[in-house]
């Protein structure tokens, strides 16, 4: 149908119609951002309701990296679960439920977790990366390995009643190495399992994070580089402030970086961080 | 020149970290009142982390610093724009300045 | 087992953990969950992740009002429901998504559309309302419903890339009528039907619905009262500002108000506001 | 007193209603000069919404005002606050206020 100057089809049409309706986004915004793939690593706390909303809009190829089963503790936040897939995989059950949604995308499912060994074969099958996993190792092993295959990163973090987001190696700006070049000591460091979360607040990151990817997906609006989000779920603020650009002294990403392939696949995050990449056993006492 | 600063702090994420039980109730803005050094013209970032770090942190200053500096993994902010921007150690503080301090977090 | 002073059963401990291990929210908050009940009214774009998110986290009792059927052009923002429920009752869909999430809590479903004649008896059952409608002679509606009842609203809208929120009627607040006392004209006035939205802006603001309706039920942290939060996605800025407190010229829940329960059931909504309970056929001229 | 202010104005979903197209590309904050009448020491949202209809509004200025004020569902903040709470038409302006215009949203 190019005479129309689209290649959507009658239903994509009506499927997509109030998308296609908005101005500012349109039948070129729907296009780009069908013939996109996104791929999503971690289906939990953030990747439930990015993975929901990015299959729902009509991104055209989504992807899900995930090794972990799904726990009936993870389900006061994982939306995207339901209790008949405890003990299952979370990429099945989390394409599972995509599919039920929209059954016209394509979704690969990734069962494996992502290590230095299987990261850029994965992540180079996609055009744009989000962040949804929960340590340290993880975040600067994705977003070397962004900078590496120059793929754009939506990074989202939540913990207790506090949220972040912000877009890294997009277009010029920043990587995560140039915020953050040495990692916290890890007595600094926690993740959901051992602290907490209030389940909605990695559901309004995530869904920020779906945004971005959409914005830099569909090329419409201003994606959050250069800048970060910073929310705080008791006293209902939101800060949105100002981060410095790339730094030219970045060993990833900087002007005198050595980081190679090569280098990256024999790089060892979890001693990097002196941080595990999956989740110790949870300690609570209430009874 | 002033002899003392009124500066608003702001404590985003390094709540349940310890050390700045002070600070540490909410992230609602702070007015705290810092004397300057006899000898100087103006309020650094450097004087006024070493001001926070002799009256404000009472534990674990290793969660809050590291050296004359922040520990890695805190971002500072002043008026809602990265330090790095601003000089870092170096900033000039006026009356009113916002900073605030950010601990990254991993959680998802 | 109160000698451990709190009700929860052994799995609620385990189902819950993450939010019980939140010092600021803890066993505590999770009890005033657990006993509260939540209205959301409407389940289209902000009512599906707020339904999931309030189920989810374990919200006692879940009532849901929709008279509407699912429609394949819902479903690229209505995240609640799946193709298979295509052509039935959103409540009966979202009931069922919700009931799969979370087994554990009361869900009621009013499958019919609130008005006059029903709205004070449904809102009577519930402790909070969450307003996920549509339309300006809804908003005005409930808002008068629950100055009535006493009830406080978590109120949320959301059009193109744009969102509002704001907590209603909450311990002194203003009601909706003290910030609108006058309907717009009906000129100014579009839904998503009519003008198209991002299917991820709704999203965000549901989310802050719901942790709105989660700290007035858990009676943690500052609800959104007396303040308005305005979200733009396309360039992803948020502010946060202070509004007016309650109105003594309120003709709702000012000074002399005269609003009874008798005048609310014969009060004309549609013609106050001059504009429809239900939405309009779409016009869409792409093809 | 001032001939001109410097006010900075922000218009949040306004922008499909029409009849400001001047500044309805974005919600960015948007930098105008207000000319003061000659008479007045002192710049006032009358003046300012007197000086918005004639400058800024090509058509339908219904969708914006109603009488001399803003028409019903536009909420008016001045710095981030109600105009409610500062006096409405007789809030006085400074420079580099900012004044923020907000429709009411229906949409779900
Ligand atoms: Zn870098
Ligand atoms: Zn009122």
């Amino acid at each position: 149908s190019s005479e129309f100057g689209h290649d959507l089809t009658p239903d994509m049409i009506y499927r997509y119609s109030r998308q296609l309706l908005l101005p500012s986004f349109g039948v070129q915004g729907q296009s780009n951002l069908l013939k996109s793939s996104i791929l999503v690593i971690g289906a939990g706390g953030l990747g439930s309701p990015a993975l929901l909303y990015l299959a729902a809009c009509g991104v055209g190829r989504l992807g899900m990296v995930d090794h972990d089963v799904v726990e009936l503790n993870n389900l006061h936040r994982q939306i995207i679960h339901g209790e008949a897939y405890i003990g299952r995989s979370k990429v099945e059950s989390a394409a599972a439920a995509c599919r039920s949604i929209n059954s016209t995308i394509e979704i690969m499912e990734h069962r494996e977790a992502l290590r230095t060994s299987n990261a850029l074969e994965i992540v180079s099958k996609y055009d744009i990366v989000v962040d949804a996993t929960d340590n340290a190792p993880s975040r600067y092993m994705i977003s070397d390995c962004c900078v590496l295959l120059g793929k754009p990163l939506v990074s989202g973090a939540a913990l207790g009643l506090e949220g972040q987001l912000a877009v890294y190696n997009y277009n010029g700006g920043p990587c995560y190495r140039c915020l953050f070049p040495t990692p916290p000591p890890t007595t600094a460091c926690q993740r959901c399992s051992d602290s907490g979360v209030l389940g909605v607040v990695p559901g309004v990151i995530g869904c920020l994070q779906a945004l971005e990817a959409i914005k830099v997906a569909s090329l419409v609006g201003e994606p959050l580089s250069g800048r970060m989000l910073l929310f705080d779920a008791l006293s209902a603020r939101i800060r949105i402030v100002k981060i410095r650009g790339r730094s030219s002294q970045c060993e990833a990403c900087g002007e005198n970086a050595t980081l190679t392939r090569e280098e990256f696949q024999h790089f060892d995050y979890e001693k990097f961080t002196q941080s595990p990449l999956s989740a110790a056993p949870l300690k609570l006492k209430l009874l | 020149y002033l002899a003392s600063s009124k500066i608003l702090i702001c404590i985003f994420s390094l709540k349940c970290s310890g050390g700045l039980e002070l600070l540490c109730d909410s992230v609602k803005i702070h007015s705290i009142n810092v004397d300057l050094p006899a000898e100087e013209k103006k309020l650094t970032m450097k004087h006024l982390l070493a001001w926070v770090r002799s009256n404000l942190i009472k534990e674990r200053p290793e969660m809050f610093m590291k050296g004359d500096t922040v520990r890695p993994g805190v971002l500072v902010l002043v008026n809602d724009c990265d330090w790095e921007l601003s000089g870092q150690l170096d900033t000039t503080l006026e009356d009113k300045d916002v900073i605030v301090f950010i601990s990254t977090l991993h959680g998802g």
